[in-house]
């Protein structure tokens, strides 16, 4: 059963990761992805809308899948919404497991599934005063296809 | 009926919720679409090109032709952009 | 150019994260592969051997392999040596890109050779007082050989 | 010449490493393994299956047909099993 947290609040990755494994020693591997905001073309802020309640199922489901593809002893996905500045994590994704191939290829789906299927829409806002909302991306669409699944 | 926007479908409706009654008629998304897109300008704009839309009904993202009852959440998106 | 490491003293993998994105805004996503001893079948403890000297040699050389191929901000590889209990790390590998594909892909690849190409030893100490040296598995190779080279 | 041995090649050898001087005619790395196991029986027994060992030559992997110098440094180990 994953951890799924959506917040405003920053997380503590390192914190997150040794709760993976602490008191147990059957973890042989955590895999993480940390989603940073970049500062690109004078972005100022990101600002990420959600829609609470799906938001949550949504990120469970998904984690529910890659529980059911992959042996994991253990599953966190942190999403951050709200104002987050250049540098500041937006995601964290962990996936523990006895073996590095099934930690490593089920947070590669997790991030991957996540970008298309999770409802988050980010807002750029620059230096300018201007702002625009992200637009999705054919490549997160390819990106998520590999992982094709009956239901996908 | 319970029905929701956000991001940019949000700013154009002018609302981020609102309730509606459609008549009977009105069985599905596709179907809704159209009966919301003439309610006011703001909706016309957010419902011009439906195709960059996406749905969900009661939380689960859901394709045009899914049916909608009386108390259904819907909500209506640009297509996601999170992670 | 990487930051190698080798030693017997625990590593800070929170904080060896941080160092990737601290100061800078090009970093879009950090990946990473936390390796951590397994208490399998009354295992004690694991001692690990290493070639002083050939062993950063080897590892900067995949490091720097990994920069070729994949275009990343930055890559951290910490391994240690000597003995370790069930549920401590052994080895972090993180790699930071701007885009996730980049970090994911090129951590996987890290750690595939590193299983492979760097001169390290195992030995498994039992409760019972027995030791074995843990024998090389066919399927690191296989999973190294999934990034093969002209080189490989 | 210095050889060095890890893991259980230098459980069996009985010494982590050790000065040598073969003859002119052993001039690859094959050659200094059958001249090695000759030493005594700790080395014989580690150079038993030299299908199971594995060299570096100047600290980089080394395949059998790899010439050899009176200068270098050569190391013999199983197969490596880190990460």
């Amino acid at each position: 059963m994953a951890k799924v947290l959506v917040q405003e609040a920053p997380f503590d990755a390192g914190a997150e990761t040794a709760a993976l494994s602490a008191g147990r020693a059957d973890v042989g591997g955590i895999a993480s992805f940390l989603g940073i905001c970049r500062g690109d073309d004078g972005l100022a802020a990101m600002v990420l809308e959600h829609y609470p309640g799906m938001t949550e199922r949504a990120i469970a489901r998904i984690a529910a899948e890659a529980e059911q593809r992959w042996p994991l002893t253990g599953c966190t996905v942190i999403h951050r919404v709200g104002r987050i500045l250049p540098g500041e994590p937006i995601v964290l994704v962990l996936t523990a497991s006895a073996h590095r191939a099934a930690a490593l290829e089920s947070c590669a789906f997790l991030i991957d599934w996540l970008k298309t299927r999770a409802p988050f829409w980010k807002r750029e806002e620059f230096a300018a005063g201007t702002h625009r909302w992200v637009e999705a991306r054919a490549e997160d669409d390819a990106a998520a296809a590999r992982w094709a699944a009956p239901d996908a | 009926m319970r029905v929701l926007y956000f991001a940019w479908v949000r700013q154009k409706v002018g609302v981020a919720e609102e309730e509606v009654a459609p008549p009977a008629e009105v069985r599905d998304v596709a179907a809704l679409v159209r009966w919301l897109a003439e309610r006011s300008p703001g909706h016309a704009a957010a419902f011009a090109d439906p195709r960059q839309l996406r749905a969900a009904v009661n939380q689960d993202f859901a394709t045009p032709d899914h049916p909608i009852a009386a108390n259904d959440e819907v909500a209506f998106f640009p297509p996601v952009t999170g992670g």
